[in-house]
């Protein structure tokens, strides 16, 4: 069994964006979707601190420091883009307006519930920023994490042991065994990585999962 | 390539069905859609709920939706003006529903649409009338009044210039109810005076981002630049 | 005693609009301030519909339609006005940013509740527009209005009887025989029109007045 | 005549009094309020409660004043970053109170400020530790959060251009927090590039209208060039 890269990862992610999607892609592995998403579809690319039609990042020595990302890294407008403030970006969110988040996660449970700001450590000085917002801020929220923790545990649980970032609001996990939907019905895989036998999966993820029927994905 | 242009006001609003709740923009005829309104006359439609801020004037746009019998209940704040005789009459003889909103917040009701937001409260109209029945609460010592959005299936509302994105930029005060209706309605359809290239719209000026909006037609400039009254 | 015309009212209320002061002038009566703000004050006019800044009506045969007050009069925008949508137009209002609004009235009470909006008649069709809005809209809600009704009922009243349009909202009554302060002890008598004792006014009025102190105005 | 503008920007930031609330712009560098804060730091006041939607970088801006030890309180959403060892510091220590806030939560009870809101109900944070203790509600099947509104003594901004009246237009993404921090402070006072004359900002393209604004004040276009970089 040879595990999807973290580029074959956002490659996947990238073909369940059509044409037309507003999508937000959350900081770290979730940006690298932007480089996957084909030059011909034209998908328009959020950034809750206040764009839209956000474009690749800018040629070395053109950086402007008043145009930046969520992640506070320069990038470009796409022609077509526009700019607004915080309240009406997030309204955007808030209000069901995009297709698609892309977050990444430590966890995801059986039933949809994402943690992904906080470890739970006790000396951790807490921080959200927009997690919580683009939990519940999009009519798909997708997740790419790695199926496991650095120890062998899987990160699709029966119930989160982290503190929650939002409840019941993940539709598709993407990880580097597996593509899973979140189901009214429970877990449901899509598809698995070259090798890698269903019930071999399933042991690996310690959570009851079933086959997406064909049409599922 | 995302080209929401649409050829006709016909070809707009072709899918709105009977029973939706359809928003439309507009303070008196300022910023009001009239030829969308016409398509949705002709398109035939019934049993409709309206969002305006008002109820019509005279025997044109929403005057005559209204006096075509299509609209089974409005949501506006202010129904009687000096000409509001087809709605006036509809009314006293029991034949349309009204949910009469004061208007700041229908405004702040279908901004709320927009933005996800569940409920507010809001100092308007505490201890009136049109609080009755609803939920209040005292707030640091000032009453508030409990109110939910409004959403909407479609909103039909006229802008300025738009391109294929959608983006809107609008004209003085034509403004109005444009841009929250916009972002609480399913489909927005915008109905432009003119469609300009994709980048003829500075980015820090464009008032509603095409996120918003789902449909934008042209409107022909003479029909648009012929004065109102002279329609009535 | 000779009643304050329409015009004396509106320039007494104008005499207590200073410069740099936010205000919203309601339709009708109040409108008439406007004329008397003296020109070499800058003050900054809004108006519900989304704009502030408004100027005088437009010289004959230049008024645009898309260019209207909250009475859908034409009117103009001063050089450094603005525009804006309804939604923040009303934030404007409800978040307490005018420094004044100026409202006729059907009634006001000793504790400033205001009716203004519908006089309770059966079959009338009910229509509130931005009254609700306006009547707590400002730092300051002050009210225009003949003291008396046709039949010579007094229009300050110890109740309100018709619908009311706020609760313990207006600050200052300006009518055509006086202009009276509401204060938490009560209504207070800032002037009276020449040859108008306060005893008389007192009966006039019906409700419990006092003298209002030197520095009350 | 009406003038907002301040000769400098410890004139501008003269009255603000130990223990105010002090709201301050910006997303990262962007649209922060650099020189105001120096000013802030130079006017000495204390036990300050900041409202930001980070918690400081390095050494400078808001960093340099929770160093100085004049804020008794941040609320934000993200104090943890790479260069945050200041507050990092003052947090581990117990010398500082954190009121964290989800971003898009920050942003509408700042809004609900400015726009007279008393409370609204969000989907952000249901059924999450940073809803733990605040009253929630079902409606419609989904669970809200009730929030209450942030308001502020003072609010510092940064933005592009301004007028003697206030007006104001921004940046790009410098745009952010500033108009509806504007909106909710008693006094906003507004860092500009370029003070230009009444008439030049378009009224379609003014993005916050100087009612929201108290004072303006006009920073050498060299200083704001320099790259932030260079400063830390």
């Amino acid at each position: 069994m040879k595990r999807f890269t973290r580029d074959q990862m956002a490659a996947r992610v990238a073909r369940d964006i059509p044409e037309g999607a507003y999508v937000n892609l959350g900081i770290g592995l979730p940006t690298m979707v932007a480089n996957h998403l084909p030059k011909e579809r034209e998908i328009f690319l959020h950034s809750e601190n206040g764009l839209l039609g956000m474009g690749p990042a800018p040629a070395a020595g053109s950086e402007d420091p008043d145009l930046i990302n969520a992640g506070k890294q320069p990038v470009t407008l796409l022609t077509g883009g526009a700019y607004f403030h915080h309240a009406d970006s997030f309204a955007m969110m808030r209000g069901g307006h995009l297709d698609f988040c892309v977050l990444g996660a430590f966890q995801v449970s059986a039933s949809g519930d994402l943690a992904n700001w906080h470890t739970g450590a006790i000396n951790a000085i807490p921080a959200v920023g927009g997690a919580m917002d683009l939990a519940i801020g999009a009519k798909r929220v997708l997740v790419m994490m790695d199926h496991q923790t650095k120890g062998g545990e899987s990160k699709i649980v029966a119930h989160c042991t982290y503190p929650l970032t939002g409840v019941k609001c993940v539709n598709r996990i993407y990880t580097d065994l597996a593509v899973i939907d979140v189901t009214p019905e429970g877990l449901a895989v899509v598809e698995t990585v070259d090798g890698l036998a269903f019930d071999e999966l399933a042991r690996i993820t310690g959570v009851p999962l079933r086959r997406a029927s064909a049409t599922a994905g | 390539m995302i080209d929401k242009t649409v050829a006709s006001p016909s070809a707009a609003v072709a899918d709105i069905a009977d029973g939706a709740t359809v928003m439309i923009g507009g303070f008196g005829t300022a910023g009001m859609p009239s030829e969308l309104i016409d398509a949705l006359i002709r398109n035939g439609a019934r049993d409709l709920t309206i969002v305006n801020n008002n109820a019509g004037n005279a025997d044109v746009g929403l005057a005559a939706l209204l006096k075509a019998k299509r609209v089974r209940k409005i949501i506006c704040s202010f129904p009687r003006q000096t000409d509001s005789y087809v709605f006036d009459a509809l009314y006293h003889a029991g034949e349309i529903e009204l949910e009469l909103v004061p208007q700041g917040n229908l405004a702040e009701r279908i901004r709320a649409a927009g933005a996800g937001i569940g409920a507010f409260f809001t100092p308007t109209a505490y201890g009136t009338p049109l609080a009755e029945g609803k939920e209040t609460r005292l707030i640091n010592g000032r009453g508030y009044v409990l109110e939910y959005p409004i959403a909407a299936d479609f909103a039909l509302i006229k802008a300025e210039k738009g391109d294929r994105w959608g983006n809107l930029v609008y004209r003085k005060t034509a403004r109005n109810f444009g841009p929250i209706m916009a972002s609480a309605a399913k489909c927005a359809i915008a109905q432009v005076r003119k469609v300009v290239a994709l980048g003829e719209l500075d980015p820090e000026v464009i008032v509603t981002p095409g996120i918003f909006v789902q449909r934008i037609v042209e409107i022909d400039v003479a029909d648009q630049l012929s004065p109102p009254q002279a329609a009535a």
